[in-house]
């Protein structure tokens, strides 16, 4: 973990998102599925605090790493302005992972929207290694699919609400389809809006599988010194996680749902 | 150059503090930055038990600042002297605890099991909590029951004792006398301001907590005026903070009069600035010829 | 949707003001908007003579903010009847005159001569200046003394009379019920809060004054928080302000609990906010199917 | 007076000083030496304020505009960082001018640093009336003097405080040079830092001429709005002037001098 700055290798629109590459030298830490980074995105106080960002992907040859974004306020505005050869200011790798993980499960990666990028990385190191997962991803409609994105995904199922791609329904409407054996010996690995992840960890729960979600929440200082970003503890007595030192990544049951 | 601060007998190494609620317990920053470059860490504020804090959000952005409605989420003291001091042992930086509670017994207790633990170089107190047995105005806010609240715990304080005063008040200079009679040996100025923002598609506040404190360079005018207001009205040292984000900001407290410094938000936004604006203040030291701290509180009147 | 907002018997056509002291005598910005636009202008503080007002500098910008020591300059209570008011006379929005004094009969005395002015809308009272007779303390810090104002003023006055209420104190909520009980018809909060900028190089404050008057952006979570409270201590209409810049940021204060709000520094950045505040307002009202203000207020409580 | 959008054309450096150069339609209101306008320089909170430059030329026929500025903070920072085709948000054109002005007395032109612009316009109106002038600019060293911007001047003499170009000395140690006979004839327009104005100004008033300055303050409406901008009376008796209502160009006399 620590601050510093890189170099911006390329910052294109691809669909809906941005998909941003810097270099990562080999000094830095080897960022983790999951993992984010904190990005002051101006010298100025206007923006002021950072904004997380998880990983999207991880090059060690290269020495390249990578986020996909959407554009949502002032931040993620003044950061789709950067060119390649900008400097980018981050803070990280921060956060844990979602590693470990069971190797000889059958793993669901699932990614609804901007959620996409740390799905994909994790995706990426399962590659990597080898071992099987299955990839659905939502969206609202096919325009929306960044395909150049998805494209190095083996076993990959698009969801689109209405229909225009792939499965009509959302990524959980085509888990619950999901052949109900496969998903008992399944473990869920979900990224996306909150209602997804929710709705994923019902499904999970209702088969006993195992899930994990990566969860947002606004963000001061990104290493647990804050206090500022947690999420509500299962069990309804007030107990709180911390998203940037215990997360982003928590096993569903963990958390108390709203 | 001089950078040392004396308070209540003791020395910091220079003005740079790192403000409560901003630097965990320290040791969150520790990858970041050499801790021991600091002159002063103050921690989380310490209750007696162990506080989970407010409902999520607690934190939102405003225009150069933000609000944040922790609610003093803390390990509780006996977890900080067991787990935390320990970890603060390598570093030569003063470790000065910021302690809250909502009776003057609560803020006794917290300090008596500070003063069994080493290691500790000061307190300061927060008084801006609500006090339970004064239906819940803050302790800061009246200066009667600010001076009492002092005497109290200086009687069990072996250490410095800073007050640290909150910038809601009609007469911030009253509260300060209060406090300086009542013994502390320094106040800090200014706690956060209160706030709200409201989400106008939600129709409701963004914080759970609804309200909750502004900090950041928003507030560094309001800061800078209090402190030299403050100043104007007590002989201990001032320790000034709100809105530090650069060297110039810092000297401008420095100019203000207060003796010491601390940087707040801006630790969220650049971990390097404590070593920035300590460099910082060396240099404008050495180009404007100033030999040791108390030089800067010639210049204003 | 119906925008009007009823203050005192008599109702403005929409909730837009133009804040005191950013917008002259109103006539300043005709070239630049169509001032029947407005619901309300707020003249510049007017005094019982002429003011010339404080050394220059005057203004100085802050993150999201700047800070003013205008020092009250102004043409005096008669000059702006005699030369002002005729001006305003093409346009269909109400003139709100905002009074200033430092004693009691200061402020009784520019009442009276306004009473004798038609085209006045109603009587914003600053009572953020120092009152004299009460050792330089301002009017708005103390309830008792707000109050024993706004009665007198209230004898004297047959138009609307509002209160302008300082950030700048412990407990705004307690001085906006004494108003209130005093005959206040509204109070507007929030007035600026106390700052000060210094010069590094000159080792100087910038403004010559020393501290102005922090507004813009950067107050804006406190003017919000501050409505939001003195909406919950009064039944009168509250009129909110500071760092409005945008139809949202309006629309946070309707929600916080105000029957209609201000824009000050805006002005100066946009001359066409009024406008576009309106506007937004007004889509926002539709999206929301929002009919009347006080529809605003059953939100958030 | 209005505020409006209009089009950058160019924004060039030369030397010190950045050149704008924008789009004035007809349908706008004729800018006058002296007059200023207030720029909006981004869409944010920081900076705050609109920042005021006065017009350094006009074209009415080919309907351009431009103003002269240099780089002093973020404001300047950030319109010298603005492309041809960007727009530019103005209030304007706003204050006096230095017109009227006598035809038959012998007028006298100074400029130093960045107070090039109203007088360089200034002299731009009376070569276009075919009016005599003399113009001193002053800088502290050769390479500071922006000569392409200075090539439309016929009678001018350059001023170095290192004798690297032209006179050595200032500006106004040129203007004490001056045979007085025909300075007592003049009427000297001054604009640059406040020392070199009141310098001018002693000179001048130990020689009985009229002597015009424009001054600055830190402004916040620019349009007399806010008595922000005030600098004090000659009379020592507590009385102000607003730059941006009564000036910014006043006739030396009234201003008090510190
Ligand atoms: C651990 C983590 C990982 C994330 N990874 C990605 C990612 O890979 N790609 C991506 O596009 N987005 C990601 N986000 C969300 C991203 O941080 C926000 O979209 C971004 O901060 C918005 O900034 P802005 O200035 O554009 O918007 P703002 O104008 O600040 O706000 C727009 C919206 O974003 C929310 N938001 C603002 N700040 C934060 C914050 N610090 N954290 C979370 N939400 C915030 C606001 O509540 C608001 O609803 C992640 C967030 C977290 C916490
Ligand atoms: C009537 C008038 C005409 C001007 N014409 C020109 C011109 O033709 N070319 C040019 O380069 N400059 C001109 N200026 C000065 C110019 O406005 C400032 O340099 C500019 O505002 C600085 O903005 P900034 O954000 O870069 O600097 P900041 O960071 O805001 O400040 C840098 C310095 O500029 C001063 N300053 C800031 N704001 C103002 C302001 N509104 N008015 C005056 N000074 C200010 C500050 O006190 C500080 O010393 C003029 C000023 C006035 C009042
Ligand atoms: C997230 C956060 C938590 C804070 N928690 C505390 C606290 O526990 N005790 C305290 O005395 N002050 C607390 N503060 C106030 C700061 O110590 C400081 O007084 C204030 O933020 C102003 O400084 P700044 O503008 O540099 O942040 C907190 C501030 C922030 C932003
Ligand atoms: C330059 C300036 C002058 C002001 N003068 C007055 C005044 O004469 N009387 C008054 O009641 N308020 C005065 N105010 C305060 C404003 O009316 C308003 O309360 C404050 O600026 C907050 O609103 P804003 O953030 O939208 O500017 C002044 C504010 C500014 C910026
Ligand atoms: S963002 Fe500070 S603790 Fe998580
Ligand atoms: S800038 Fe407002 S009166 Fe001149």
């Amino acid at each position: 973990m620590k601050q510093g700055l890189t170099k911006i290798l390329s910052n294109s629109a691809v669909q809906d998102y941005f998909h941003l590459v810097f270099k990562w030298d080999k000094s830095l830490p080897v960022p983790q599925p999951g993992q984010f980074l904190n990005l002051r995105v101006a010298d100025s106080t206007v923006p002021l605090l950072r904004r997380p960002f998880a990983f999207s992907g991880y090059d060690a040859n290269k020495g390249i790493c990578s986020i996909i974004y959407q554009i949502k306020g002032r931040g993620t505005q003044i950061l789709s302005s950067k060119k390649s050869d900008d400097t980018l200011d981050f803070t990280g790798p921060l956060g844990n992972t979602f590693l470990p993980f069971s190797s000889n499960h059958h793993n669901i990666l699932m990614a609804g929207g901007v959620g996409l990028g740390p799905v994909l990385f994790f995706a990426e190191v399962l590659i990597n290694r080898n071992l099987p997962f299955e990839f659905i991803f939502g969206a609202r409609t096919k325009q929306l699919i960044p395909l150049s994105l998805l494209k190095i995904i083996p076993n990959l199922t698009l969801c689109t609400d209405d229909g225009t791609e792939g499965f009509k329904g959302t990524a959980v409407d085509f888990l619950k389809e999901t052949d109900k054996d496969r998903l008992k010996r399944s473990t869920v690995f979900a990224c996306g809006p909150y209602a997804m992840m929710k709705a994923a960890y019902q499904v999970c729960r209702k088969n006993g599988s195992p899930c994990y979600v990566s969860m947002e929440q606004i963000m001061a200082c990104g290493m647990g010194a804050c206090m500022g970003c947690v999420v509500e503890k299962k069990g309804r007595d007030g107990k709180y996680l911390r998203v940037c030192a215990e997360g982003p990544v928590f096993e569903a049951g963990e958390i108390e749902w709203t | 150059m001089d950078l040392k601060v004396k308070i209540g007998g003791q020395s910091l190494s220079n003005p740079i503090g790192v403000a409560s609620g901003t630097y965990g317990y320290g040791i969150e920053y520790k990858d970041y930055l050499d801790l021991s470059i600091i002159g002063a860490i103050y921690t989380k504020a310490l209750t007696l038990l162990p506080r989970e804090g407010n409902a999520p959000p607690r934190i939102i952005e405003t225009p150069s600042g933000m609000l944040n409605s922790i609610g003093l989420a803390n390990v509780g003291v006996d977890a900080f002297i067991t787990e935390k001091m320990p970890q603060l042992k390598p570093y030569s930086c003063a470790v000065i605890a910021n302690i809250a509670g909502s009776t003057e017994r609560e803020y006794l207790q917290v300090v008596e099991r500070l003063e069994g633990c080493k290691g500790i170089w000061g307190y300061e107190i927060n008084i801006s909590c609500p006090n339970v047995s004064h239906g819940g105005m803050a302790f800061g806010t009246d200066p009667a029951v600010a001076e009492k609240l002092t005497q109290s715990i200086r009687k069990t304080a072996t250490r410095p004792l800073i007050i640290k005063l909150s910038p809601n008040v009609t007469d911030i200079s009253a509260i300060a006398k209060a406090v300086e009679n009542g013994g502390a040996d320094a106040v800090s100025c200014i706690n956060t301001l209160v706030g709200m923002v409201i989400d106008t598609s939600k129709k409701e506040p963004v914080l759970a907590n609804k309200t909750g404190g502004l900090s950041g360079p928003a507030i560094r005018p309001v800061g800078v005026a209090l402190t030299y207001m403050v100043k104007k009205a007590v002989k201990i040292p001032v320790i000034g903070m709100g809105g530090i984000m650069t060297a110039d900001d810092a000297v401008q407290y420095l100019l203000a009069g207060a003796s010491a410094i601390q940087i707040g938000t801006a630790n969220f936004v650049d971990t390097q600035t404590p070593l920035k604006v300590l460099d910082g203040i060396r240099e404008y030291c050495k180009r404007e010829n100033i030999g040791k701290i108390s030089d800067f509180h010639q210049f204003i009147e």
